[in-house]
């Protein structure tokens, strides 16, 4: 566990869900994905944005629980939430219908063009080029595959992204499109003006990523204090660029941290209390 | 018109080999009693859909019920892979697995196509993603009026739809409350239904625009208490996220698995 | 974010002349109370929206405020006609009036699409209908896998949606209770939108899947008590047959109708 | 007001709409338009089907109203229904879903075939034919249009169809078809296997008629007591055909006329209740 000394104790991780946190406002409606995403939309929520609205796929809309949900779909998260509605509505009418600032995804898998991956694993099997097309029906690990991924991604204004650095994580090219960031070359979203416009920001355990306005590229726009660039692209899998004006992102803060960690203990907590029968 | 009956005689009853299945329930309400009485009964050959698979398409997968799957998500939330689908997908174990591959935005336009009727599910989804190029079933159409392009998936209309609700009354009126899924989809579009409640009760006890099974909408109604665990129903029970992290340790491993269907599946009666 | 507001300042803030308009509530909740301040604030050339357009629109169409209308059931239910909007088609008075004409099924669907973020609607409608021949909007799409015609119409998306409702709490968010037809998807779909309520309280109180719409889906709240009568709210005042019935002969003769206008509606202040 | 001696005095209104109520057989889901189809269809469930569900397009479901409602949505058919659903949902999951057996509907035209018009009168307007496309827009009448009929009509396995029996109502070709019966020519719903079976009977105040089996004319299969075939000869605006086994339609018992009248005085009262302010 890495800790870095500043204000104040932390670990990666934890600067990672900050971070993410922040990205979130007191007035924008995101739509939460499952793990990473939800830790820090409700750190955000128990912070400095009492008021954001988390909607989860699972039909609750304005949820607030007091415990992380392990699935999509906890009870936590129909009792704390404004009201509950169909997973067909929660997709026709509040996704599709335009209702949600923000997507806020996890992935397995990430490229160059914040296109992501949660359906195969698969570029080092011997029938498989880059294409998912073709390594797609005898994957190496087969992942859980989009879920809601495909359509938050292009029916939400804007689409946050949090996952942990590796190369493993961080391809040139992922090996099948389940979620467009912006597409092979960086352009699937062009002309087409029903889609939202994607992937605005990347946050990691090391740094904090934007796509260049003109290319789409993901470039390093902020790094985490204590990690070099040399750390980046150690754990990239393609030639990295980091921004003309590089920033060092801001440090959590005392009451961030203990408002995550309490979080997690309420959590951890929670879903331990029961054994197998 | 609906009929009473046990667990037991619902499935005989209904549920036939090579049938399509929808057992739903999005995280809440999942009918794992009436999923363990489909493989204490070796129904074989069924094309099972559903949204998030779960531990209960795990177990059936790994039991050897199923040859073909549709489905959107399929994990152990928050835990990890379903090891027995892997299997099957990746070693043909215990037998061959063919999938079909969805968004959830896609399987939730398509339960709703098929409440409501239609042979086609008409979204905006898929932009971008490669799914389409693997799953032959997602067509475009356009739109006569603005010219957009839009994703086209068949309908779903299962030949047995399975669902677990919180009660139901003595006429066979079904309430399903908190998060209902595509429940109502499920039942409404397949051609046969089995719903397992909690208890029957004298009345429903409903506000006015709740979500409400009329009971000529159901064919079979089997009380089934516990019926969703690890599953939760709310107002009766918690979800046992314990069971769901203990679930990868067993799951993991043919010959756990195979001694945990004996014991926990097989070694019980019907309910 | 939702502003808690006057009726007279909602209208004014959000309701602009040639704005396209819908006042929905099927029989149940119809924002009368709203209606009545568009026609004090002298609103002109609107496109009215309404599946069954009721008293409520032959009012605004009398006053003069409305150049077009869609609908699918225009009467008085259980009474008669419509005289202002016959008098209006019929013989331009007080202005020309433009009709589209569809089906419930086709403006439901459409509500759906619209709230949906759909350009278009799709549905098994109008077979052997002769509207399609008088309504250009109609068109029909073949489904890519069963072959079958399908009728297809563009989404409603009203610039503004105006609905009234059981009431709201002090953040904002609506309770809509009984028949709630299609209000939701006429707040969801408009581009601004006018909730009146019967009161505001401290807290909701409400089962799990009520229809509740959060302070954000909102533009402005207005409190109008009685604001749907002579239509009803549930749980408030129950719907004035007698009214309608008496409208009859109101509304049939011009100058009865502008009597009525001018004590009913123009003496009244802003709610 | 005519009167007939039989076992008991009742009208012919009376007659028409007990008729009616008889056709709905206590397991079928009937979609109940409002005015004659209601009355009949709450008449049936007073009587001998106590079990017939009954449905609304305001969205309620499964209504059991004490009065009879004036309009589509009187709060009394949500008060006492099992369940109240969306509109658009009603028309979706519950009509064009396949859930209803009969749509019990009422018009102000029908034709040979069993079209209805609820949109325009129009035949003699100078400049109408007899197509709905030309007379429509400078109709003679404007009526209501068409509501829940024309999909109801093909989304409903069968149809009922009362109306009060006179030659302004019938016709020969209707002036507009609002909602399809069997089409201009009798073949409107040949090869549509996804559409219901249409109209199998309609109940007049003088007789019933059924569609032949092969030429879908409606022709006269039972006369009410009292009622001769010149009768309907004289009110209708066809050469209308009498069933070769003509029947006599039962009279109306003495419940179910103390049924019928004691709801309509329940429903009398219950709308006048108020003075106009």
């Amino acid at each position: 566990m890495t800790t870095h000394n500043d204000t104040a104790q932390y670990t990666s991780s934890e600067m990672m869900t900050i971070t993410a946190a922040r990205a979130l406002s007191n007035d924008m409606t995101c739509f939460v994905g499952i793990g990473l995403p939800s830790e820090a939309a409700n750190v955000a929520r128990l912070t400095h944005a009492p008021d954001v609205t988390l909607i989860y796929e699972s039909g609750t809309l304005q949820t607030k629980p007091d415990v992380l949900p392990l699935s999509i779909g906890d009870g936590e998260l129909c009792e704390s939430a404004l009201t509950t509605v169909s997973v067909p509505e929660m997709f026709r009418y509040w996704l599709q219908g335009g209702h949600i600032d923000v997507g806020f995804l996890g992935t397995a898998q990430i490229d160059r063009f914040a296109n992501l991956n949660t359906t195969v694993i698969a570029a080092n099997h011997p029938e498989s080029g880059k294409n998912g097309a073709h390594s797609y029906a005898n994957p190496k690990v087969r992942l859980p595959g989009g879920g809601g991924a495909p359509e938050i991604s292009t029916n939400a204004k804007e689409v946050f992204i949090t996952v942990k650095h590796s190369k493993r994580t961080f391809v040139k090219d992922v090996d099948f499109i389940t979620t467009i960031g912006f597409g092979r070359d960086g352009k699937g979203r062009d002309n087409l003006p029903t889609i939202g416009r994607g992937p605005s920001v990347v946050i990691t355990d090391l740094c904090i990523l934007k796509p260049d306005p003109a290319t789409k590229e993901l470039i390093v726009t902020s790094l985490h204090p204590g990690t070099t660039k040399q750390d980046v692209i150690d754990a990239t899998g393609w030639e990295i660029k980091f921004a003309d004006s590089l920033e060092t992102t801001p440090t959590p803060n005392e009451k961030e941290l203990q408002v995550l960690r309490e979080l997690k203990a309420r959590t951890e907590k929670a879903h331990s209390a029961q054994e197998i029968k | 018109m609906t009929k009473f009956m046990t667990l037991k005689d619902a499935v005989a009853t209904y549920v036939k080999d090579g049938d399509t299945i929808s057992l739903e329930g999005f995280t809440h309400l999942i009918p794992f009693a009436a999923g363990h009485e489909i493989i204490r009964q070796k129904r074989r050959n069924l094309s099972l859909i559903r949204m998030t698979p779960d531990l209960i398409y795990d177990q059936l997968v790994g039991a050897g019920c199923v040859r073909k799957l549709t489905f959107s998500w399929g994990g152990n939330p928050g835990v990890g892979s379903l090891h027995r689908v892997r299997d099957a997908i990746e070693h043909e174990y215990p037998c061959k697995l063919e999938t079909v591959e969805h968004s959830h935005a896609a399987m939730a336009n398509a339960y709703e196509a098929g409440a409501a009727g239609l042979p086609l599910a008409v979204f905006r989804g898929y932009v971008g993603s490669e799914l389409p190029l693997v799953n032959k079933e997602i067509a475009t159409i356009t739109c006569p009026f603005s010219g957009e392009q839009l994703a086209a998936i068949p309908s779903i209309k299962p030949d047995v739809g399975i669902i677990h609700a919180q009660k139901a009354d003595r006429a066979g009126n079904v309430l399903i409350e908190g998060i209902i899924g595509v429940q109502k989809e499920v039942v409404l579009s397949a051609k046969r239904s089995i719903v397992t409640v909690e208890e029957i009760v004298d009345d429903l006890d409903v506000t006015p625009n709740a979500c409400v099974l009329p009971a000529w909408t159901v064919d079979a109604i089997a009380v089934a208490p516990e019926g969703a665990k690890p599953s939760y129903t709310l107002g009766y029970y918690d979800r046992d996220n314990n069971y769901y992290k203990q679930w990868d340790n067993i799951s993991r491993d043919r010959d756990s698995f195979n001694q945990w269907l004996e014991s926990h599946v097989f070694g019980q009666g019907d309910v």
